[in-house]
């Protein structure tokens, strides 16, 4: 078979997969089944066409005619589409596989078979995205997963919150869609075709170019929830189950990477200004969205929140690929592409991981408010093992995946300062540097929080005691993800040399001026596995060593006691530092950007009953830019409609009025004010 | 074979010595404060008489509680093979180390966070959270000292910044060194718990930070806190002496000597500092973190000039 | 032969409608809509294949603009006739009669003015369309649907009688010396400047005032939410996607001759100011509107704002337009068929009291969401196709202002139909459903075919659509 | 000829103004009928062109077939209706009727200012045609906008009608017969269905104020 036969052998069965879920009737768990095995399968094609498609030398393409007006079935898979590929396929797959425990459809019903479908056409639609080489196909297969979302976030469409955040998800993938509509376009105005082959190669020139730069930052930035256009994401989130938000989190937001990167692709030599506006916007929206994740109770929510943050930082480094391009640089242009596809990589699995770890606290517990929750790593250890390793990874923490991609970008932002050639380079680029130490260390301090507060110390609630261990089928999807985490984490050399290569392709640098910088990060990141293995054996040493003196001990087995209260001797669970109260310090820090809705029940008297403070931090673009500012449309347009148009007198006037300013109109001569 | 033994013994310096860093910068202080003070060998008797003693547990704790210590010990011993003592360069220097170096630290302090969170006691909790708000200041700042040093230098491994050519940038580029060393210190302080961020000889609860995440840890796992960090402590020291010092080594065992005296005079530093200075207000320390930040990227600044 | 297959076309419907005032068994009538309907769709169908030319001497003849209405009418007035079989055996209490004859009368008229050339048959069989749907809008026999008929009546009667006006002057423009003094359209196109250009402006001021009121475009657009909201759902149907369709083609015909007289940029800037206004207009009247028929007929508004709007823009907009004109149509037919059915299984059409239609109505509630998705230019649905072919048009004219407000009002109209629409699908019904008013074949299944028909045309248009657009759009081509 | 015909463009103005005065219902409906006469005999005023027999029936075919409809079937049908409906006299205008004759002869002015930029095509046609008719639409339009009884909209509605009529009657050289007839009868069928609707008005608010007629709006 060849490659482009899998692929789309790969995207008609994922497409199709959820059907399968009513073959079955009498069984519907079998019907679930037979889905999610068809869904893998397509996975496990598409894959493979990934990984052959890195391997080969040339890229698979295939175009077939297709009747919608400048659209052709084109699809073509070079180094960028496979690296997306891979993730695009195999978390929903494995979403899926989790979904067999998480949303039964032997319990649920026909919501469990709607959801099984449209999960099964998201992933197509999404395979179909990133390998699709024309506008018009990238277009339909955008809004096919752009409206499969949407009803995936509706699942539960009787809550009201689940409404809302699928109306604010819709309207703004609508937004996105019009801005794309243009984008596009616009392209092919330039090329003269919706081939990306046509659009390969254009000149970067001061206004149809920038337009079209602006235009997929804010079609695109909207996907990918880049701030301030991320706020659509929270509510979409926390509103779906939660192999839904692993796979919009994962690799739906990816899509929005994909489509910036694919299209900047298209200039060439472009300005320097572009890789500017992406790494500050990529900075600031790192920043910000880890300090809001701080700021949520809702599990779902913060995470969601970090996927903002993550986002800024694969934009951050695709920015520097592009000061990169406009400089000339291919040692920057390599490292940043290679940051940008490896955290995209490694997001997609620690990101997808931690929802399903969430998903399954949710499931146990029946509760996303974290500070009802906690010391459920005794109920439920193996997903709080799990869930660890993604919080560690998504902290960019050593010999995590999350590390390894942050590194590369790291290294690409100091590229601005040191070893220079002739070109001189931007060296506020350099201040990437801090900020990402910055967003690690809140990420780091966030996820301590996280796990402190759900995994560890006492329940704080009958949610957290009623907790149980996840089903098989749900921990075997995180343990593989969490085995991703680790493999990539421990082996990043690895897939240096598929960047590069990829790397090239998008840059149309040569391929040769890439291997030097790919082989030099290659050697140290080798280093860096050195270094983990040191890690790992001293740990291990030293476990050894207190399991040597404890059993030597002459006392027996340690004592088990209460925790020690500096002296309180009757603890309760609700004393336990809160998630709250943990980052409190930290996001007041933050104060001049969050309006948090406050319930303040203070205490009274000498002998107070009940006291009570609960802060909720909202989205500020959400609450305080959009969501006052359509209201404010709705004010004007309120008074707009006068009252007096339902009498037909006023009606004939508008008519009266219409044709006279015409003839007016005329009369003065008619021209075209536009 | 000496080139090896070159490597190899600033590192072990490094393991076995760090302890008596703490001893001294004790002794130091007593010193100041009109005391004998304890011996200098002390931290090593109190490491033993730890190894020694059987631990307790709370039944609140899981593995993460017991894993936290190995991991934090770990993590510090993994970022001293990156560090160059003395005049070698580091076990396993490579561009971009430091970044690892910085990380290898923030992993340290992750699993010691979540051990704290494991008790379930206010305490600790209140201790794992002003420990990860503090370094989430202290982090921009040591990366900006380290841009800086990046810019200064021209290297990208901890090993080169240190070695190559800083006397003649200390003669070139001074002030802008010295702005940078300065957060260096700051930083140092924040990172390991010193005064005036944090005073790790108090023991109200309340205004703790670094000694109340370990209130329930006891036994050998105390022993194994204590001992990573003092390692920590040593590894920022070291990266402030070999920036202060800044003179050319020509050969590994002098070096390493003079390396150690400096270590010397930094124990002393520090416990002078330590001595003539009152804890800051907690909510003060952001202030003085980010103080250190704009030491930093002043220094960076002149450096792009 | 010719006379055959043209004036048929026109007479069948009218004898039917006939007929069924003089049919005594209501029972039967419905089944005569039925039987036009069918007929009516297969000679359209077989129109496709034979193309047959112009017949009474040239005042009726088949192009391509005229092909492409009459077959849209023809297939929502398919739709319609299978839903008022359904439809009618909900209400056996209300004398149809008046009903059945109207709509087959209505029929007739569409198809006289899909194939009219002269351009004072058009005007009087358009204005026969008016009198046709002033009973069907007054079906209920309320008071309201009484309010909306006077109000539809007297403007719509002042537009057309602005439109005959406009006719007149354009017949005067043809009266000069050397002039073809005539109204057949072919002849006043190949009149070109012989035609006297004042006369043609001040025609085309009057001509879209007046057939600008029949279509609904502001701010000749009053009549037509309350026409829409009162009026059965199936005759919103059918205006939106048969009668404003044919005011439209009216539009175009003016357009033709003001473009073969040298005035097309003027008659084009008209439209373009007219059709962003519209889409201004409805933008500001959806938002927050609780009523969900009235919701559509601004959407209507709209919607003929867009084809306006690619009409005006000339060049490749243009055929969009025609294309837009299609699938605008039939997504019409999906929103008001269902529309229809929500309105009578709830009993209002209160938007804060009607939730959950999902729930209650499995196939008409998921329609009339994904018809709302189809009609604001959600791709695979074919109205995104014709949308973007209009903001390429835009674009490619360089006529950047008019591409980012046509933007800026389809997302702003996208968010405020959206919240509305989905407040209606989604959730739980709050009260039990009304027995006897659930999906039924006949009232769930036309919309869904339309429904289909709209999603077959993203799919996949035949090349021969396409060059029936291009020459649709050839007329007005500027 | 020329000058009758312009005395009859001038009564037809004059007409206008006088339904615009008009306080009572019935005088309206006669003055609008009587209008519609005049007009109908404007036909046979015009200038016979060389076309011969055939033209001169058209002409009288068209004349008489004016004037039944515009004369007498319609102003019978509304009187009718007042009657049966037992409608009452006063006209209430919504707009004064000084300030509707102020802005009808507002409207007279701009429609002689915007015939102007009209050239005539013909040099025997009458330059008074074009005004008038203009000023004859306008009236009506106002007449429709300013009163509040649904028959003073009927008229109203008539008015446009027969300020169109004289454009229609004009082209009558090559205006098909059929098209003319057709005119008429849509005129007819469609005063005819507005005459049911306001009797069903009548019936069921027990009034024509289209005042009652505002429930739908937004």
């Amino acid at each position: 078979m060849t490659l482009p036969a899998l692929l789309i052998a790969a995207i008609v069965l994922t497409s199709v997969s959820g059907l399968l879920a009513l073959a079955v009737p009498r069984r519907p768990a079998l019907g679930q089944a037979l889905a999610c095995a068809a869904l893998c399968a397509g996975a496990v094609l598409g894959s493979v066409a990934a990984v052959g498609a890195l391997l080969a030398p040339v890229p698979p393409a295939l175009t077939l005619p297709w009747g919608a007006p400048g659209g052709a079935l084109a699809l073509r898979l070079d180094g960028l589409s496979a690296f997306f590929l891979i993730p695009v396929l195999v978390v929903p797959a494995l979403g899926s596989v989790y979904g067999l425990a998480y949303f039964p459809q032997a319990r649920l019903g026909r919501k469990a078979v709607r959801l099984q479908i449209l999960f099964g056409l998201v992933t197509g639609a999404m395979a179909l995205v990133v390998t699709s080489a024309n506008g018009m196909l990238f277009l339909a297969a955008w809004e096919v997963m752009a409206l499969g979302c949407f009803f995936l976030v509706i699942t539960h469409h009787e809550e009201r919150e689940a409404q809302r955040a699928g109306f604010v998800y819709l309207a703004s993938a609508h937004a996105a869609n019009l801005a794309l509509f243009a984008m596009f376009a616009l392209l092919a105005r330039l090329a003269g075709s919706f081939d990306f082959a046509a659009m390969t190669g254009l000149r970067a020139a001061w206004g149809p170019a920038t337009a079209v730069f602006v235009l997929a930052l804010a079609g695109f930035g909207l996907k990918a929830g880049l701030l301030p256009l991320h706020f659509w994401l929270p509510g979409a989130h926390a509103a779906a189950p939660s192999h839904v938000s692993a796979l919009m989190s994962g690799v739906v937001l990816k899509t929005g990477i994909y489509g910036l990167l694919r299209v900047t692709g298209f200039f060439e030599a472009p300005p320097a200004s572009w890789g500017a506006l992406l790494l500050a916007g990529g900075a600031v929206s790192a920043v910000m969205g880890v300090a809001f994740a701080l700021a949520q109770h809702d599990v779902k929510r913060l995470l969601a929140y970090h996927s903002v943050e993550n986002i800024g930082i694969i934009v951050m480094a695709a920015g520097l690929a592009l000061l990169g391009r406009a400089r000339g640089d291919a040692a920057l242009v390599f490292l940043g592409f290679a940051a940008a596809v490896l955290h995209v990589v490694n997001h997609a699995t620690f990101k997808a991981l931690l929802f399903l770890g969430a998903g399954a606290v949710v499931h146990a517990t029946g509760t996303r408010d974290m500070d009802l929750l906690g010391g459920l790593a005794r109920a439920m250890p193996r997903t709080a093992a799990l869930f660890l390793v993604g919080a560690a990874a998504i902290s960019g923490l050593p010999p995590l995946n999350g590390f390894a991609s942050e590194w590369l970008v790291y290294l690409a932002s100091l590229r601005t300062v040191y070893d220079l050639g002739p070109v001189p380079h931007p060296h506020f680029a350099a201040l990437g540097a801090p900020v990402l130490a910055f967003v690690g260390s809140l990420a780091a301090a966030c996820f301590v929080k996280v796990h402190g507060t759900v995994f560890l110390g006492h329940g704080r609630s009958r949610h957290a005691a009623a907790a149980h261990e996840a089903r098989p089928a749900m921990l075997v999807p995180m343990l593989v993800l969490a085995a991703a985490c680790v493999v990539i984490g421990l082996f990043p050399a690895a897939l240096l040399p598929a960047l590069a290569g990829a790397a090239a392709q998008w840059s149309r640098v040569a391929p040769e001026a890439l291997v030097g910088p790919a082989a030099s990060a290659g050697a140290s990141a080798v280093r860096v596995s050195v270094t983990a293995a040191a890690l790992a054996a001293v740990v291990l040493g030293a476990w050894l060593l207190r399991r040597h003196l404890l059993r030597r001990g002459p006392l027996g087995p340690p004592p088990q006691v209460e925790t020690w209260g500096c002296g309180y001797s009757r603890p309760t669970a609700r004393m336990q530092y809160t998630g709250s109260s943990l980052a409190d310090a930290l996001v007041g820090s933050f104060r001049w950007a969050f309006f948090p809705h406050r319930r303040v029940l203070p205490p009274r008297g000498v002998f107070p009953r009940r006291a009570l403070y609960r802060a909720t931090v909202p989205d500020t673009a959400l609450e305080r830019g959009i969501v006052p500012a359509l209201a404010w449309t709705a004010r004007m347009a309120g008074r707009a409609r006068s009252r007096l148009l339902g009498a037909v007198q006023v009606q004939a006037l508008l008519l009266a009025g219409g044709l006279v300013a015409l003839l007016l109109w005329l009369a003065l001569g008619g021209g075209a004010p536009w | 074979m000496t080139r090896l033994a070159a490597a190899v013994l600033p590192f072990l310096a490094f393991l076995g010595l760090s302890p008596l860093l703490l001893g001294a910068v004790t002794r130091v202080k007593s010193l100041f404060a009109g005391r004998t003070g304890a011996p200098l060998l002390q931290p090593y008797h109190d490491l033993r008489r730890l190894l020694g003693k059987q631990p307790v547990y709370s039944r609140t704790t899981t593995w993460v509680f017991r894993a936290g210590p190995l991991v934090g010990l770990g993590a510090v011993v993994a970022a001293g093979l990156l560090m160059s003592f003395g005049g070698a360069p580091a076990l396993l220097p490579f561009p971009g180390d430091f970044i690892l170096f910085a990380s290898l630290l923030g992993l340290s302090r992750f699993a010691t966070a979540l051990a704290a969170l494991d008790t379930g006691s206010s305490f600790e909790g209140m201790g794992a959270a002003r420990e990860v708000t503090f370094a989430a200041f202290a982090e921009p700042a040591l990366f900006l000292c380290l841009v800086a040093l990046v810019r200064a230098t021209g290297s990208l491994s901890l090993s080169g910044m240190l070695r190559e050519g800083l006397p003649e940038l200390w003669r070139a580029q001074g002030p802008a060194l010295l702005l940078a060393a300065t957060a260096l210190v700051v930083v140092a302080l924040a990172e390991n718990a010193r005064i005036p961020v944090d005073d790790p000889t108090t023991h109200l609860e309340l205004t703790m930070i670094h000694e109340v995440m370990v209130l329930d840890h006891s036994g050998p796992d105390l022993a194994v806190i204590h001992y990573a960090a003092s390692l920590k402590l040593f590894l920022f020291g070291a990266l402030v002496v070999r920036l202060a010092l800044g003179f050319p080594f020509s050969s590994p065992w002098p070096s390493l000597g003079v390396f150690l005296g400096g270590m010397a005079l930094f124990a002393t530093a520090l416990g002078a500092i330590e001595s003539t200075m009152a804890r800051l207000r907690l909510d003060r320390v952001p202030q003085l973190l980010v103080a250190a930040s704009v030491l930093a990227l002043f220094a960076l600044v002149l450096l792009l000039r | 032969m010719l006379l055959l297959a043209l004036l048929p076309l026109v007479l069948a419907p009218l004898a039917l409608a006939a007929l069924a005032l003089a049919v005594p068994r209501a029972r039967w009538r419905p089944r005569l809509l039925l039987v036009g309907a069918g007929l009516h769709a297969a000679a359209v169908a077989a129109l496709w294949a034979l193309r047959p030319g112009p017949t009474l001497s040239g005042w009726l003849a088949l192009d391509a603009a005229g092909l492409l209405t009459l077959s849209t009418a023809s297939a929502v007035f398919l739709a319609s006739a299978v839903y008022v079989q359904g439809y009618l055996a909900t209400h056996p209490e209300r004398d149809d009669r008046v009903f059945v004859g109207s709509l087959l009368a209505l029929l007739a008229a569409m198809t006289g003015a899909a194939l009219a050339q002269n351009l004072g048959l058009l005007w009087v069989i358009i204005e026969l369309t008016t009198l046709a749907t002033a009973p069907l809008i007054y079906f209920r026999h309320d008071a309201l649907s009484l309010e909306a008929t006077w109000k539809y009546l007297m403007v719509c009667s002042l537009g057309i009688a602005l439109a005959l006006l406009g006719t007149f002057f354009l017949a005067f423009s043809s009266a000069g010396p050397g002039g073809p003094q005539t109204l057949l359209l072919p002849d006043l196109i190949a009149a070109g400047d012989r035609l006297s250009r004042p006369w043609v402006r001040a025609a085309f001021a009057f001509l879209l005032a007046g057939y600008g009121t029949k279509m609904g475009l502001a701010p000749f657009h009053a009549w037509k939410p309350d026409a829409y909201g009162e009026a059965p759902g199936v005759l919103g149907a059918l205006l939106a996607g048969g009668v404003t369709n044919i005011a439209f083609l009216a539009l175009v015909r003016a357009t033709s001759v003001c473009q073969a007289a040298g005035e097309g940029p003027f008659a084009r800037s008209a439209l373009l100011g007219v059709g962003l206004l519209s889409m201004g207009v409805a933008a500001v009247f959806m938002v927050g509107q609780r009523d969900f028929k009235r919701l559509l007929a601004y959407s209507s508004v709209e919607h003929m704002g867009i084809l306006a709007l690619g009409v005006g823009l000339g060049g490749a907009a243009a055929a969009g337009a025609f294309f837009h004109m299609v699938n605008n149509g039939l997504t019409k037919g999906v929103l008001f068929l269902t529309a229809g059915n929500i309105h009578r299984a709830y009993g209002t059409k209160d938007t804060d009291r009607v939730r959950g239609a999902a729930r209650r109505l499995p196939l008409s509630g998921p329609l009339f969401l994904l018809g709302f998705l189809a009609v604001t230019g959600s791709p695979p649905f074919a109205p995104f196709f014709s949308e973007f072919a209009i903001l390429s048009g835009a674009l490619g004219g360089g006529r950047w202002l008019v591409a980012a407000a046509y933007l800026a009002l389809l997302a702003l109209i996208f968010v405020t139909m959206g919240s509305t629409v989905l407040r209606i699908v989604q959730g739980e019904p709050r009260q039990p459903a009304e027995p006897g008013f659930g999906d039924v074949a006949t009232t769930a299944g036309p919309p869904l075919l339309l429904l289909l028909a709209v999603l077959a045309l993203g799919l996949w248009v035949p090349r021969g659509l396409l060059d029936l657009f291009d020459a649709a759009a050839a007329l007005v081509r500027g | 000829m020329t000058y009758w015909t312009g005395l009859v463009f001038v009564l037809v103005v004059v007409l206008d103004l006088l339904v615009l005065a008009s306080s009572r219902l019935r005088g309206a409906i006669r003055t609008v009928a009587f209008q519609g006469a005049v007009l109908a005999l404007l036909p046979l005023l015009l200038p016979a062109p060389a076309a011969g027999e055939h033209r001169v029936v058209h002409m009288v075919a068209l004349a008489v077939g004016a004037l039944v409809v515009k004369g007498f079937l319609i102003p019978g049908m509304m009187l009718w209706a007042m009657r049966e409906a037992a409608i009452r006299r006063e006209v209430e205008p919504i707009v004064g009727f000084v300030p509707s004759l102020v802005l009808g002869a507002l409207g007279v002015a701009a429609a002689f200012t915007f015939s102007g930029a009209l050239p005539l095509p013909a040099p025997e046609l009458h330059p008074l045609l074009v005004p008038t008719s203009l000023s004859t639409v306008w009236t009506g339009l106002l007449l429709v906008v300013s009163r509040r009884k649904a028959v003073a909209q009927v008229l109203g509605f008539l008015l446009v009608e027969n300020g169109v009529f004289v454009f229609g009657v004009l082209l009558s050289g090559f205006m098909p017969l059929m098209v003319e007839a057709g005119v008429l009868l849509d005129l007819l069928a469609a005063t005819f269905v507005m005459g049911i609707v306001i009797f069903h008005i009548n019936r069921e608010f027990a009034s024509l104020d289209t005042g009652r007629l505002t429930s739908l709006r937004d």
